[in-house]
Order: C-alpha cells, then structure tokens, then sequence
C-alpha cells in the first residue's frame, strides 16, 4: 500500500466533486459558482498541505508511484530511438531498455530500466530488477557507445538489481562490476538521470556519469530503507527513520555533491503532469550532453576520476604520508 | 606462525588477549582448539579444515616476508550523514576499533611476498563486518594509485557484509572510487589478483572483487551479490547449503580457482612471477 | 522496385529468364504470385510475409541509391584441392554461375544508401549454398579495407550454409582472415552492421556475422553453428519449429533486432546517421 | 571402431610371442635367440607395413586413437601450471583446460582443449567438443596474456564445436567469432599445435597463431571426412575419398603455408613413445615462442595479418581494381 497514492484518494474525491457541481452548474438555473470557487480553493489548500513538504519516507513512496513516468515515457519522447537487443550469450532482459537515440539532434546512446506501467509489464519486466544479463547488455551498448563516440545517456529507477537464484548462478557481481568498469572507461560524456527509485549497486551500474541529475521527490540509496532499519535497528518498522537518516532525498546529494542538478517535479509529483516532466527531464540532459561534448575524451576522463576520487575526502584530513612500520 | 616485531605494534590490546585465550572453538565441527595451534596452523582446524576469519594483520603476517609500509592507515573514519540507530555511528567505531584491534575495516600497504614485490590491502570482517565505507574506499583507492605508480602487482582480500549504510551514498560511491582506480592500474598493464574470503557480498562483491585478473577464492567462503536470507525472503523457500559457496562458484565459472589457505603463498608467489615475467618480456 | 541501369548488365541471362517466369509459388504458404508483384513487394509472399532469400543484385538495388561501385568482382574462384566429388569444383562453379546469374557467392562494392557513404556486401545463398570459399573472404577483406581507408560504416548481408568444403583449409581460413579484417576495421572506430539472412550458419556464423556492433536479422531467418540435421542426429529428437529462428535468438538475447524487409532500408539509414554524428564529434 | 586400434593387435600379438619367448629362453636350456631375433624382425617389418606410410583416412583415425596423447599430458610436463577456471558468467567448461605455466623458463598462457583418456574422463571433457562457455574461457584467458605480456601456447584436439541445444541456446557462433576476434589482436606471441584431430571452427578458435605446429600424424579440417561425404556424396561410405580430397594432412597444409612446422612421430603413431613426442612438441613450441618474442607486438600484429590476409591469394591473379558499374 502506497501511502502517496492512499493520499490522492481524498483529492481525487474532491476533485470529482468540482466537476460534479461544474456539471450541474451548466444545466441549472442556480448559480454555484461560489461553492466551486470554494471548492478549488480548497483542492489548491489540500493539494499544498498534501504534497507541499514531503518528508524523505514520502520520496520514497513518490518515487515507487505506480503512475510515475518510467524510463519508456521519457524514451518516447526522443526524436527517434532504435532499441538493441541481448546480452550476445544468453537472454534479452525486459528490465532493460536501450538503444541508438536521437536527442536535440544529436546521436547517443540511451539506456534506462524499465518497471511496468501495470501488473503484466512488471512480471515481463521483473518490477525494473536487472537480471545479469541486463547488466551485460548494457555494459555492452556503453562499450559500443564508447567506441563510436555516441553520448551516454541513462534512465535509472531500481529497487535494486534482481536478488533470484538465477542471478546469483549467472554471477551478479561480476555483471554489475563489468559495467562500472566499462562506465568509469568510457570516451565519450555519460549523463545518469535517477527518475524514480536508485537503489543501491543495481543503480549505481547505470550511474557512474559526468553529470548527475535527479527529480526532485526522486531517491537515491545505499540500500533500501526497509533493509536498512531491518539490519540496523534490527527492526522493520523503523523504516521511516532509516529513510531520514540515508539521506537520499535529490537536495541532500546534491548538498554532498554526489548529484549535480535536481530537476523540480510539480506539486503532487511527476505524475501529475508527466509530459512537462519528460521534456523537462530531456532538456537538462540535452544540455548536459551539449556541455560534456566541448571535451577531448581525455580530459573527460579525467574530470571524472577526479570526482569520483574525491567523493569520501571529506572530514578527514587525507594526509597521503605513508608511514613504515615499525 | 613467527610474528613479525611490527606486528605486535599494530594489533592492539584486544588481540593480545585472544591471543592470551587458551583455546577456541571451530564454529564447523565443534573441536576445542588451542589458540596457539590454530594460529600455527594459519587458522584452520586441525581437524575438519575449517578456514577460520582471519584478522588483517595475521594474514599480512602470513604473507609478507619482512616489512610491510602501510598506506592510509592516518585516513580516518568520519561521520558525514551524522548517523544514529541504536547508537551512534562514532561510537560504533570506536567499539570495533577495541574489539578488531584496527582501525578500520582494510589494512593496506607494500610489502614483498616470496622476494615479489606486491601491493597488499586485506579485509577484516571483524571491522564493522568488512562493510565499505569511505575510508575502505580511500585507502584501496590509495594502494592502487601507490602499486599504478610503482608498476608492482596488486593483491586484495575481501572480506565483506557489503556497503556500509551508516555513511550512506559516500559508501556506495566507494564503488565508483575503487573501480576507477582499478580501471586505471590495469589499463597500464598491471596484475590485478583478488582473494575472496568468508564472506564476500554486495558492494565489495559487485565491484573490485570480480574485476581483477585472477579470482581465488578460500574454501567454503560464502560469495554473492544478495545476501542468502535476502534471495530465501523473494524466493519463499530455503536455499541449498552448497549455493553461493567458493566450490558452487568454481563450477559456475566465476571464479579462478579454489585455493586451502596451506597453498595460499606458494599460489600467489607464482602466480606474482608469472606476472613478472610477461612485464619484463614487454619492457 | 526500379532496376538501376547497371543491374541488368550484372544480372546475366538467367536472371533475366527467372524474370521473365510469371509467377512464383511461396515455399511457405503454398500461395501462387506474379514474379513482378513479388518483386514490388521486395520479394516479400504477399499473402503470408513470407521472406523470400534474395539474389545479390536485387538487394543492392533494392538499398542503394544510384551508382555502385563493385570491389573484387574480378577476384576468380580457383581449385587449389583440384576438387572432385560427383562432379569437379570447376564444373560446379560454371553451373552457379549460369544459375545463379552471379560470379561467386558474395557481390562487395561502395554506395550510398539514402545519402549515407556505405561499404556494402552481399552474400547470395543461390551461389553454392553461400559457402564461404577463398574469394568470398578475400572480397570481403577486400571491402573492409576499403572501408577502413574512406572510414566509412560496413554493412554486410550473410546467407550461409558455412565453409565451403571443396576450398579445404583454404576455405576455413578465410574465418582468420576476414576477422583480421574485422578487428582493424572496428579499432579505427568504425561502425559496422551485419545483416543476418536465412539461413546464416557455421563458417560465417561463427565469424563476421556475430562480430558487428549490431547484428539485424531477417523475420524466421535461420541462424546457428551447428546444422539443425547435425543436432537432431547428435541428440536423436526433433527440434522445436521456432529453434535458431531470428525470433529465437532476439529472445535469446543473441541478436540486437529483427526487422522486416520493408523496413529494412530505414533502419539502416537511422543507424548510418547515428554512428555518422558520432563520428562528427569525434572528429 | 578405430582401424588404427585394431591394426595394431596383429603386432601386439607378435610382441606378446616374443616377450613369451624371451621368458622361455631365459629359464630352459634350447637357445631361441634365433627364433626371437626373427620374430623381431617380422615385428619391424610389420610395423613398417603397417604404419610406415599411412593414408589421409588413416591418419584420421590415428589422430582420434584413445591412446594418444591429449592436452594434458603436453600441460604436465611444462615447469609449472597453475589453471584458471571458467567464463566468469555461468559454467566452467572442462573441454578447455588453461591457465598460467612456466615453459622453457618463461611464463606463457597455455590453454588445450582437452578430450577423455577414458569413458568416464570422456563424459566430464564431452568427448574434447567445446561449448560457448569453454570458448568465452579461451576468450577471457588470451585476453589476459595479451594485457600481461604473456606468450599464448594452445593445444588443439577437437571433432569440432559442441552442436548441442544448450550451445546454441548460448550462442556457440558469437563464442567462437569472439575468440577469433581477440586471437587477432592479441599483442604476444600465438604458438597453436595441432596435436590430434583440428576440426573446422571450433578448432580455430585456439587456431589463429604465429606459428603453427602439427605433429605428423594430426589432421586438421574444414570439415569431418564424413560430414563432408554425407554432404558433397550424399553418401557417408564416401569418408574414406573425402579424407584424400580435403587435404588434410600435416604435409598438405604445410605445403599450402597454412601451417609451420611438423613433429614427426615415432613408427606407428604419438602414443606408441609419448614422452618422446610431449618432449619434442615442447621444445618446438619453446623454439617458436623465444624466436616470436624477438618482436615487438606491433610487428607481431602486422605480420599476423599479413600472413592471414595472403591466404586464399592463390590461383587468381588478385588484381585489386575497383571498376564502376557501368
Ligand atoms: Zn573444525
Ligand atoms: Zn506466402
């Protein structure tokens, strides 16, 4: 049970109600424009109280919205896409979409996971869990984008990568280390979008990137808050505290800048109006590619070793001395 | 096992009493061992040949041949998302710290194996279960620059729980980190080897562990992404005992080799000149 | 489908008495059609989509937009085993030429399709089986390296029943040799298609065909190592209908896409533009 | 049945006469010695007759003697080996062995496909035919010598691929294609030996070298002689006439400058002395990879294409113009 969408419910019903009274404000004599103003008025109110601060726990739930676009929503909306397919040994993994792309006119390579929009996509696509063959597809596109100096843009919403027995047997590990192998190699500009849930390694293979952007009611974890506060506190039901002590919300990774752009979702969330989302999701990635682009594939990777190095500098003083011992 | 002089040094209070404990009990066959046999015997039973977790500084002891410099061991651990659960993150540390007798969960540094020069960093499970966070990261990352720099090969112990989640996203991150460096010191030709011991899993698993040259594995360590009551909590039903252990792995094709810890030196001692070999045939 | 100019000179007679036939009867569906309706219809069975297997010619000139310059048309077959089953090599050779209207079994050459630079090789499956003998590998070698020095993409059409034996060892060399060629072609960063019809098996499966940075194939086109009779007579069953389909192999993750014919020349055209603004900015 | 095995019963008959009669002679007081050194001259003769020169067809079979030496007893005899294991994906084939070895004082790769030397070893090793896995190992073990600098040694011993289900199922041609793909561009030395039956892609894969070796009596094929007469016979009765047809005699090929160099055998087949042919085979391969490593991999690289990209030049004038059509 979603506690956002459980929320939606009351402002769905009054919402229902306005346009119950719109309808029969037109076929009646009596004039309710008053109790429809009153009305909106008060949709506006409980929409802003609903929706206007939502604390890390509610993120989550955001991003886990059933309605938010997914990674297809926003590949839709490229000037054209050409899927591939395979991991070249084994199987095509539906939990992975990607492809040749054109975006702002120019060429690059997407890449996103892909949640189902109802019950039957998320049993094809495994609920956006990535099997290793769907990391080893997109290790391969990356290899390929690199070589033919395509961009590398990609979509991440996760729960994490998939947990099954089959994963484990076609070794996991590897697959999601041979795609931050290939990421951390790759000569041309890698733009990382989290769209819904990051979580934990699963995402990162999809986020070693020159430029990170996340929805603002987007999140991005270490590990599931459910698993957290489970391990932890040894207790399930601290989930909420474990959400607001990882600190994943879009303002703080970007405050520890781990994330370089928050892209603002309207008030309810992405959902609520999808299309001004993806074509504002789509402009900053365009941008961010078109910045990247000015830079030699050296100096690219450069930069982007330099930022992961420094990421865990912080608090201590990183002497380097090297000290014999005795 | 001699002990070197440097050893006592960095091992602490703590170790010394287990050492002072007369006798310990194989959590595989229930045998009462005494300490002193068992570190003889490079930690395993006499009996069953269970391999026992070893401590960072009684593997580097086992391995290196005289001194060993360590790298990043003044890199210490911070607090930057200010955690609390049932305690606080600082305070969790500093327990370990006593209890593990290190000072966080790798131990890095030069040394030489058999006369090869080689880059050693080793997992400690007893540290916070081998979890990576920052410092891990930093002072992994910190050997592969050094072992880059100096041309020299480059061997890691695993020994890990995963990422660790009192330092949230920078421990993920650490990934990252590890990777780039190791992407950097193979791209140059270097020798990446990795020795995965009980248990390797998650972040540590999914990134540096998988991507070296050569993967050993000690017998029966438990290996895998999802820990095993994660997969038997999706999948609704008990996993074989045999899944996700060094020998299932081994037949699975994702490891190189399963090696008893007796073999351990002489193992990586050739595998170092074969490395060494091709290096001077290329200079 | 308009036939350039110079296709009727390549032709030869034969084709031309293929041509003239009215009508052809669809080897799935049992459906009788005008030859020219078919040829309209990219030989394509109007009735069931059928995918008719296309001569070299035809299929040029169903992509590229006007002139085509041929490479290696003059590289002639030669008998190095001086071969003789039933008849002699050369024998067979004559005959494929009268048949099949074509001097081997792959036609290589520079165009344009819709306006994007392409080096273009066809194999034809009505030229001894599209084995692979020494001129086809030297001719595709040949295109590569012509590729290499315009820098432009290759795209390469297979139809294959494998190696052809009558060439020996020479024949199975040509596996070496056009993935030397390959591999040069692909280092400089140039971007190759390969185009997998029915059938496309041994020899040139197992080379070129799976060496490509994507791999398209033909609806219900049949792709494999191993013959379907070698299996079934290894595993004494029968297979299922949909094994070593195209539609297969997309499940199995083996191949990028199958597109249909009338489709065809679009997705090449989409995929020429995008390695096309690749290479613009990374020039 | 092998013609060879049975062959080879009428001369251990002989021998059998002679060892009783030498045991005879020792313990009675008639002198035999004539009649010994007779019978050893009928078991030279016979020998002579029956193996001194032996037919393409019975050097098939030769090649496929359960007796002849496999890659492993080559691999135990270097000065050190250290195997490696599996395709770091899914399964570790055991008709591929390879790994780290010492030879001749340096450190080579070697890796041999290897067949049963019994029923039992023959089920484990699938009877020497390699799956997409074992290809993938061979793959990922040339990689790894090329990035260490380490020469490539490879044994050859195979029918040919593994035509199961499962191996099409995991893409047997992209697993073969890949190793071709990266024995082309390694940067070290390739020695490949031929040491029993090469046949067609599956034994190419651990087949692009500098030099290549055969011993006398392997063959090496594009085809199996039955295939090849099931095929261009229509009638397997024929495999006898394809053996002398497909020219695939370790003197044909070498003649045709497909390979390099020839180990000769002991009368009457490897097995017959098999340390004296392990022993010479090593030495050989010593010999090639010291004088290879001479070169730079740069050179390595262009004199290996260069030799490939000759084949298959015979016979035509290969004139290399471009005419336009018209
Ligand atoms: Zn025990
Ligand atoms: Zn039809």
């Amino acid at each position: 049970m979603n506690p956002i969408v459980e929320r939606e419910k009351g402002l769905l019903e009054v919402a229902r109600r306005i346009d119950d009274l719109r309808a029969a404000n037109a076929n009646q004599p009596v004039d309710m424009s008053a109790e429809i103003a009153a009305l909106e008025q008060k949709y506006e109110e409980l929409q802003r109280e609903l929706f206007g601060s939502l604390t890390p726990y509610e993120k989550i739930h955001m991003a886990r919205h059933p309605e938010r676009p997914t990674a297809l929503d926003y590949i839709s909306q490229v000037e054209s896409f050409d899927e591939l397919h395979g991991d070249r040994h084994f199987r095509d993994d539906p939990a992975v979409v990607g492809g040749f792309a054109t975006l702002g006119g120019r060429a690059v390579m997407l890449i996103g996971q892909q949640r189902g929009r109802d019950t039957k996509e998320n049993i094809k696509r495994n609920f956006g869990m990535v099997t290793p063959e769907g990391y080893r597809k997109v290790k391969r596109l990356a290899h390929t984008a690199s070589r033919l100096g395509l961009p590398i843009v990609t979509f991440i919403d996760t729960k994490g990568a998939d947990p099954g027995i089959s994963s484990e047997e076609h070794a996991q590990s590897e697959a999601i280390a041979m795609c931050l192998y290939e990421f951390v190699q790759a000569r041309v500009p890698i733009v990382a979008t989290v769209i819904g849930e990051g979580g934990s390694g699963g995402a990162l293979a999809l986020g070693i990137a020159d430029h990170v952007i996340m929805l603002e009611h987007s999140v991005y974890s270490v590990a599931s808050a459910e698993g957290c506060a489970a391990i932890l506190w040894s207790d399930a039901s601290k989930a909420e505290e474990a959400a607001t002590r990882l600190k994943l919300t879009a303002a703080d990774l970007q405050r520890f800048g781990i994330i370089d752009e928050i892209v603002p979702e309207p008030l309810g969330g992405a959902h609520r109006e999808p299309s001004t989302v993806v074509t504002r999701v789509l402009e900053s990635v365009r941008r961010a590619v078109q910045k990247l682009s000015a830079m030699t594939p050296e100096a690219l990777l450069e930069e982007r070793y330099r930022k992961y190095r420094r990421i865990g500098a912080w608090g201590t003083e990183r002497r380097e001395t090297i000290g014999t011992i005795p | 096992m001699p002990m070197p002089e440097w050893l006592r040094i960095r091992r602490g209070k703590n170790a010394e009493q287990r050492d002072a404990a007369l006798w310990s009990k194989c959590p595989k066959c229930g045998e009462v061992l005494y300490r002193r046999d068992l570190a003889t015997n490079l930690f395993v039973c006499t009996k069953c040949a269970h391999h026992f977790r070893m401590s960072a500084y009684d593997r580097i002891s086992m391995l290196i041949d005289g001194d060993f410099t360590e790298i990043g061991s003044d890199v210490a651990t911070g607090d930057p998302l200010g955690w609390v659960d049932k305690k606080t993150y600082p305070v969790k540390i500093a327990a370990d710290r006593e209890k593990a007798g290190i000072n966080e969960g790798v131990v890095c540094g030069i040394g030489a194996i058999d006369g090869c020069d080689v880059a050693l960093g080793v997992m400690d499970f007893h540290f916070r279960g081998g979890t990576m966070g920052t410092v891990v990261g930093e002072r992994i990352t910190m050997l592969l620059e050094e072992a880059r720099k100096r041309g020299i090969p480059c061997v890691l112990f695993t020994a890990s729980g995963g990422a660790r989640m009192e330092e949230g996203m920078f421990a993920l991150m650490q990934m990252a980190k590890t990777t780039a460096a190791v992407a950097r010191f193979m791209q140059d030709g270097n020798f990446f080897v990795t020795v995965l011991t009980d248990p390797t899993t998650g972040g540590v698993s999914a990134s540096f562990a998988f991507e070296s040259d050569v993967i050993i594995a000690e017998p029966k360590a438990m290996i895998g992404f999802a820990g095993r009551r994660v997969i038997e909590q999706t999948i609704r039903q008990k996993l074989p005992d045999q899944f996700q252990t060094a020998e299932f792995l081994l037949e699975k094709g994702h490891i190189d080799m399963v090696v008893e810890r007796h073999e351990l030196k002489a193992t990586l001692t050739r595998l170092l000149r074969y490395a060494a070999d091709g290096k001077r045939a290329r200079a």
